[in-house]
């Protein structure tokens, strides 16, 4: 029940974001839209609820770990990412590489962290996830310019996986 | 040349920038790992910065002329750089994967620890 | 402007062609498939530029994600 | 009249054809019943004659349908190998045939 | 005004260049790897492009293409990757 | 074997189904507005079934989507499209008796360049709706059916 | 033989093909839009609605989008016999 | 400086489907090509409606004072594409049925019909 | 009752099309009405049908638009264009469309029990309503566009039908995907034509479109496009290759419909030629590739059909020898139209014995793929090799196999005849070597049906037959139905003629009154 309620919300506040535009409420939404919405909504969240909730976990349902999550994206990710494409530049530039595949343990449980991680991972610096170890959620990662053949996780990652802690567990 | 057409003069360059260093690392790289790194973060780091421009062009044209057609520009610009950036490094995952797993492995690789390992 | 707009047209149709020739000329399925969703993408982006936005919606749709999951459910199919 | 049909040159009736075959094939039945029956039944007036050899039983001299026009085919047979051998069975050829046809048809009306 | 909409113009073309280059990894690509890369770069520059494009047209509906392609290019590299896989599996 | 994709694919796709869906549904019921209609709606959600086909495998996705429910609802689509053709039969067939009555949708749009109501277009946004709806079911039955089909192959080859 | 007689006939073919293509109207100028026309200047005040193409596509020409779905169900149809389980 | 570069595109892109149908000998190389003559019919369709310098025919926020393309031709596209997309998925449906009962998609193999 | 005959075009198109819709909603309750559901259906169809024939013959042609303020309203005010889909039925139109109410009907009856044993009967069911639904289409519109969707229809539905057998074996699906293959070329090219059409006078509807027409360039190819791959899906050689395979793999049912459905191209055809070309463009050319196309058609099926071993095949390749005289006699017909003193002296006659052979041809040798079906039903095979004898124990097939064949060789009274008389005569005075390779065509089809005749039905008892017996009650009464309408065709041609096979052809030659029906003046 609590995934349903939670998926309506979702996907009627996803709904509202896409049809912005002019109306009567808050100058944005006409009242059609709204009964629109809510008639989606319900739709959307019977068909999605099973999905989006399979685990029954709803830890990530707290707006305070959506607003950590909004200023990791803008802050510290943002600032990798741009490091990570410098990085880039000047390897597609002269050519040197000294690639590898690597192991990690960030020792993260849910399954929203650790996406959070790969993903993360994948976008900066030198780094991309391979794969993973379904078992433990040990990451593969391969290296654009290994330095270090057995790697401590801050040496690949930085700060990410705290934050993703920090987010979503 | 007002402040806003200098900001986006620069933002745009920024994104062509990196959106061909992007293609140019996708036919220097020798394999295929490396050339997703190129491909991967520098069209996703450039679309960011294309787009961008686009979402501060619809927010200031909002503001001055309050036309909400640019707030729409605006909105659904920032809704499909929400997916790509959720889409993108996701899909370059399966890539990289799936290329293990069929027995694409890294060139001039100094080490792979993935090949021992053996998921299943 | 409308050299610009000129140009495009023709690089779109002109990497289309390329990318439908290669899905002619692969002996392997997979990568020729893999063309056919270049052409379909860029025929989108035709449509795009010709001022359809329905239909390139409607090519969107189709093209990039039904077409490919029903050649790619055929060629599993039909793997020696 | 009902049942005439102005055919092009000439006119076709089909009730009075009907009315015809009835009234010869009457005249044949009377002169048939009118004919001298002399054969018997069940002795070797029925029996077929085959230069003395004996009569094969009725399965086997059923003609095979493969056979029928056994003798058409095979005088036929420079008209026919060729026209089998077209008929590949092939898709890719339906295709190459109808784009021939087109191309062919695309040269006359464009000659013409 | 339209100085603006003639800078998103020029960059979308460009966008369109860096697509030929990236076709050329889809012809060479020794693997079929290599060539799902290329098609997931077109993609992404596609998508790009075309909210250059929408913004230059000042049409803001064509924005919804693009969020389309962002949403739906995704499932076809999903698809040809899982069938790599499986593939390798099978043999 | 399982026949899923990795967990990060399975998390992010459970994040982008429904948005998927939301997206299509948005596309349907503003055919009349913007870009779109009841076709590219339901192409777009059907492709996030295909995107569940993908992740799940045939045999996991059974928990979230039937066939006989998609197919129902493939014939309640178009029988509402074709009862609202007939529903105009009192002019002609097709004809469109909503526009502009006042009542449901039926608005009359301001003419020339607008930012758009949704209550207007008469019957073309219920016919939407119902095209939608069948478009959607009718794709996702056939990636279903294909999906089954194409497992099955191998077992009775060169029979 | 077969096979080189078919070459030449696509040859020919495309030959056609792109002398049609010359014999176009120019690209971007159509020289009659009459009943184009009507629709962008009446499909508002007709139907309501402000996309044109989706007015054409349900209330002007409605019964091809009929027959269109109709080809959809068809294909479903046609897949599901397909596939389906063999008399028991 | 386009001219009639469109229509020739269109034009190249059958030739390519056809070429397809004709000498590839894979059932789904023969799917790949119809699909790739229904992509040159609706480009043509679409090609046909352009007006230059116009924009799309949809009112909605629509930029100010300018023509609209003819709306006639993408109604029709977007039927022919559904149409192509329910054609196709029937064509590679047959084509697994006809693997699984003959073992192969070689068109020289799978002519049990013939003469 | 006023108001059904205004919208019986529309009611004609949407009660197969609900019913189809609504099918497997019904299957999955009860799978037992399903058959007698369908049959109510298409006959309720046939009825609707037969009072459009009545009202078109007597009043002229039915215009219907769909969506517009009032059913005969074409035009907009201030327009010179229709904007909306018309349906525009006039005799030729009706005169498919009755074969096609006939012919589907019949069908649904025979497969109560010919199908019984397969699954999915739901799926065919709704196939053949959809496969009717598309002939009506093609057959009464007069918008082109409208007119591929629903040639897409008719060929999609046709295609599910051929490959309906493929759980069994192999065959089914391979015939099914050559024709998958050649109606998708059909139907694209059919669109590019449209393409074509379009792109030069901004319209749709065929009418208009032929009293606007240039006949330019663009106009020719658009015509050979339209002519080749409406002439293949007809079946005419050197494109017939797809024929055999598809009418002998599908059950036999469709088949008959298959056999109206290629006929329901051939007046496709027929239509472009005449009402959307007619005079002005190299009529003699056209007629003259029409007419060797249909020679060919004759003399090479019907040689190629006498070496057949399978029963269903030979008769596909009949099919498509008769199809040759169909184009014989219209192409004599497309040939002369120019010229008024032979179109009055010839042209006219020829053109309405092929007509009339259209309906001939959809009776009988639907009959014939009946008793077909009869036999495979009984037998379990299709090979001519193995029946034999078959004549003792089904006596009411083999009087039904008799007439379909006596039928299709042109052996007086029946309704064969007449038409290729018509053919034979009218021909001659344009050109006598056509009208005696048509007459030597319809010996050796004679010939052929001797074979048939002899391997199946003469002959001992076989020890396999011995215990067949007599198809069930529903399959002889569609076959009886087809028997009497051949007889009774046969015995009064003329009828038929003067009533509804003259106003046909009148349909066809007179492009003004076609026109003017929807733009309205002259």
């Amino acid at each position: 029940m609590i995934g349903f309620i939670a998926s309506f919300v979702l996907s009627f506040f996803a709904y509202l974001f896409l049809t912005a535009n002019q109306g009567d409420i808050l100058g944005l939404w006409s009242q059609y839209e709204m009964i629109f919405a809510v008639i989606i909504s319900l739709i959307v969240a019977m068909i999605s609820t099973k999905v989006l909730f399979q685990k029954k976990r709803y830890r990530l349902l707290n707006p305070l770990r959506w607003v950590i999550f909004l200023f990791y994206l803008i802050g510290p990710f943002f600032i990798a990412m741009a490091k990570a494409n410098i990085d880039v530049a000047y390897r597609v530039i002269t050519g040197k590489i000294n690639p590898g595949i690597v192991k990690i343990s960030p020792n993260l449980k849910s399954d929203a962290a650790i996406t959070l991680l790969a993903n993360s991972i994948t976008l900066t610096p030198g780094t991309l996830s391979v794969d993973i170890d379904e078992s433990n959620n040990d990451l593969y990662i391969h290296w654009i310019n290994v330095t270090n053949l057995k790697p401590a996780i801050e040496d690949i990652c930085g700060s990410f996986p705290t934050w993703a802690r920090r987010i979503a567990e | 040349m007002t402040v806003l057409s200098i900001i986006l003069f620069i933002f745009l360059i920024i994104g062509i920038f990196f959106n061909g260093l992007g293609s140019i690392g996708l036919m220097r790289f020798p394999d295929v790992y490396t050339r997703l790194h190129a491909a991967t973060k520098c069209t996703t780091f450039g679309s960011i910065f294309t787009s961008l421009a686009v979402i501060i062009f619809g927010f200031y044209f909002w503001k001055v002329s309050g036309d909400s057609k640019y707030g729409v520009l605006a909105l659904h610009t920032i809704v499909a750089l929400g997916c790509l950036i959720i889409t993108n490094p996701t899909g370059a995952h399966a890539i990289a994967r799936a290329a293990h797993r069929s027995g694409v492995m890294p060139k001039q690789a100094v080490i792979d620890e993935l090949k021992e390992a053996d998921l299943k | 402007m409308s050299l610009l707009v000129s140009f495009a047209h023709i690089a779109v149709l002109v990497i289309m062609i390329i990318a439908a020739f290669l899905a002619v000329m692969f002996k392997d399925l997979l990568p020729a498939v893999i063309a056919l969703a270049v052409v379909s993408l860029l025929l989108s982006l035709e449509f795009y530029l010709l001022h359809a936005p329905d239909v390139a919606i409607a090519e969107a749709g189709i093209g990039a994600a039904l077409t490919m999951a029903i050649y790619i459910f055929a060629i599993r199919a039909t793997r020696k | 009249m009902i049942g005439l049909l102005e055919t092009g040159s000439g006119y076709w009736n089909a009730i009075t054809w009907v009315i015809m075959v009835i009234a010869v094939g009457a005249a044949v039945i009377w002169l048939r019943n009118h004919g001298e029956d002399k054969y018997k039944k069940d002795t070797d007036q029925t029996k077929p004659f085959l230069s003395g050899n004996p009569e094969i039983s009725k399965e086997d001299s059923h003609v095979s349908a493969s056979h029928i026009y056994w003798g058409f085919t095979e005088a036929l047979k420079h008209y026919y190998q060729p026209l089998i051998k077209l008929h590949t069975g092939n898709i890719n050829d339906y295709s190459g045939w109808i784009v021939l046809v087109m191309a062919i048809i695309f040269i006359v009306v464009g000659v013409s | 005004m339209t100085q603006l909409f003639n800078i998103f113009l020029i960059t979308s073309v460009l966008l369109l260049l860096f697509m030929l280059i990236s076709l050329f990894r889809l012809v060479l690509g020794p693997t079929v790897p290599d060539r799902v890369v290329a098609l997931d770069t077109i993609n992404t520059l596609i998508i790009a492009g075309m909210i250059l494009f929408g913004a230059a047209m000042e049409e803001v509906i064509y924005i919804d293409v693009a969020i389309v392609y962002a949403l739906l290019s995704y499932i076809a590299t999903l698809y040809i990757a899982k069938h790599m896989e499986r593939r390798s599996k099978d043999k | 074997m399982k026949n899923e994709m990795s967990r990060i694919v399975r998390t992010v796709t459970t994040l982008i189904y429904g948005f998927i869906i939301v997206y299509g549904f948005y596309v349907i019921a503003h055919g009349h507005l913007t870009p779109g209609g009841g076709f590219q709606g339901g192409a777009i959600a059907a492709s996030a079934f295909a995107l569940l086909v993908v992740t799940y495998g045939d045999q996991g996705v059974k928990d979230f989507l039937k066939k006989d429910i998609l197919s129902l609802v493939e014939s309640t689509g178009l029988v509402l499209f074709i009862a609202f053709a007939f529903f105009g039969l009192g002019v002609t067939f097709f004809y469109n008796f909503m526009a502009n009555s006042g009542g449901l949708f039926g608005n009359s749009a301001i003419i020339g360049i607008n930012p758009g109501d949704l209550n207007t277009g008469g019957t073309i946004p219920i016919m939407n709706i119902a095209v939608g709806l069948e478009v959607l079911a009718a794709l996702g039955v056939i990636i279903l059916t294909m999906s089954a089909g194409s497992k099955n192959t191998k077992k009775k080859e060169n029979s | 033989m077969k096979k080189s007689i078919f070459a030449i006939a696509l040859v020919f073919f495309v030959a056609f093909m792109i002398v049609a293509a010359f014999g176009m109207r120019l690209f971007g100028e159509p020289i009659i839009s009459e009943m184009d026309d009507y629709y962008i200047q009446n499909a508002q005040a007709e139907t309501g609605a402000n996309n044109v193409v989706t007015t054409i596509v349900f209330d002007y020409r409605g019964f091809d989008t009929l027959g269109e779905a109709t080809v959809l169900f068809t294909a479903v149809l046609g897949i599901t016999a397909l596939f389906r389980e063999a008399a028991k | 400086m386009i001219g009639n570069f469109p229509y020739v595109a269109v034009a190249i892109l059958i030739g390519l489907g056809f070429y397809t149908l004709i000498f590839k000998k894979n059932l789904i190389k023969i799917a790949i090509g119809i699909t790739l003559i229904e992509c040159g019919a609706n480009l043509f369709l679409i090609t046909l409606g352009y007006r230059k310098g116009s924009v799309a025919p949809i009112y909605t926020q629509a930029p100010e004072g300018m023509n609209m393309v003819l709306p006639t031709p993408q109604a029709l596209t977007l039927t022919s594409i559904v149409i192509g997309v329910a054609t196709t998925a029937l064509i590679l449906s047959i084509a697994m049925i006809i693997y699984k009962k003959y073992g192969t998609i070689n068109t020289d193999e799978v002519r049990r019909l013939k003469e | 009752m006023s108001s059904i005959l205004t919208h019986s075009p529309a009611l004609v198109m949407a009660l197969p099309l609900l019913a189809a819709f609504l099918t497997p909603v019904v299957g999955r309750f009860n799978r037992k009405i399903l058959g007698w559901f369908i049959s109510a259906i298409l006959g309720l169809t046939l009825g609707i049908t037969i009072l459009m024939a009545i009202q078109i013959l007597t009043n002229g042609s039915m215009i219907y638009v769909f969506g517009g303020g009032d059913a005969g309203l074409t035009l907009p005010s201030g327009y010179t264009v229709p904007i909306r889909i018309i349906f525009h039925i006039d005799g030729m139109g009706i005169f498919m469309g009755l074969i096609t109410a006939v012919v589907s009907f019949l069908a649904a009856i025979y497969s109560l029990s010919f199908m019984q044993k397969e699954s999915g009967l739901e799926k065919y069911y709704a196939l053949l309503l959809l496969l009717a639904t598309g002939m009506f289409g093609m057959e009464f519109t007069g918008d082109i566009f409208n007119f591929f969707v629903f040639l897409e229809i008719a060929s999609i539905s046709s295609v599910a039908l051929i490959a309906f057998r493929s759980n069994f074996s192999g065959e089914p699906a391979e015939a099914g995907f050559k024709y998958m293959v050649v109606s998708s070329i059909s139907a694209l090219m059919v669109l590019f034509a449209i393409g074509l059409f379009y792109g030069q006078y901004d319209v749709l509807n065929m009418a208009t479109i032929a009293s606007v027409m240039q006949f330019t360039q663009l106009d020719k190819i658009a015509l050979i496009l339209l002519v080749t791959v409406l002439s293949m899906k007809a079946g005419s050689v050197p494109m017939h290759m797809w024929t055999p395979d598809a009418y002998s793999e599908a059950p036999a049912a469709i088949t008959m419909v298959l056999v109206a459905a290629s006929q329901a191209s051939l007046y496709a055809l027929f239509r472009v030629c005449f009402s959307l070309y007619n005079i002005s463009l190299n009529t003699v050319t056209i007629g003259w590739i029409i007419i060797i196309l249909g020679v060919l058609s004759m003399f090479i099926g019907v040689t190629m059909a006498i070496i057949q071993k399978d029963i269903k095949r030979l008769m596909a390749y009949h099919a498509i020898s008769q199809t040759g005289y169909m184009l014989l006699g219209v192409g004599v017909g497309l040939a002369v139209l120019a010229n008024p003193v032979a179109l009055n002296s010839f042209g006219i006659k020829a053109m309405e014995g092929s007509i009339f052979h259209i309906m001939n041809h959809a009776m009988y040798k639907g009959l014939l793929f009946l008793t077909a079906g009869a036999l495979f039903y009984r037998t379990g095979t299709r090979d001519l090799n193995k029946m034999g004898g078959l004549a003792n124990n089904m006596f009411y097939t083999t009087i039904f196999f008799i007439i379909g064949a006596a039928a299709i060789a042109g052996i007086p009274p029946f309704n064969g005849f007449a038409s290729k008389l018509m053919i034979y005569e009218s021909v001659y005075k344009f050109n006598p070597l056509l009208s005696i390779i048509a007459m030597l065509v319809s010996i050796l089809t004679l010939a052929s049906f001797v074979k048939v005749f002899h391997s199946a039905f003469l002959g001992p008892k076989l020890e396999q037959y011995k215990k067949v017996q007599e198809v069930p009650k529903s399959m002889l009464f569609a076959m009886a139905t087809l028997a009497c309408i051949i007889v009774l065709f046969g015995l009064f041609p003329d009828v038929i003629v003067k009533n509804l096979v003259h106003p046909a052809v009148m349909a066809l030659i007179n492009q003004t009154n076609y026109t003017a029906t929807i733009l309205g003046g002259i």
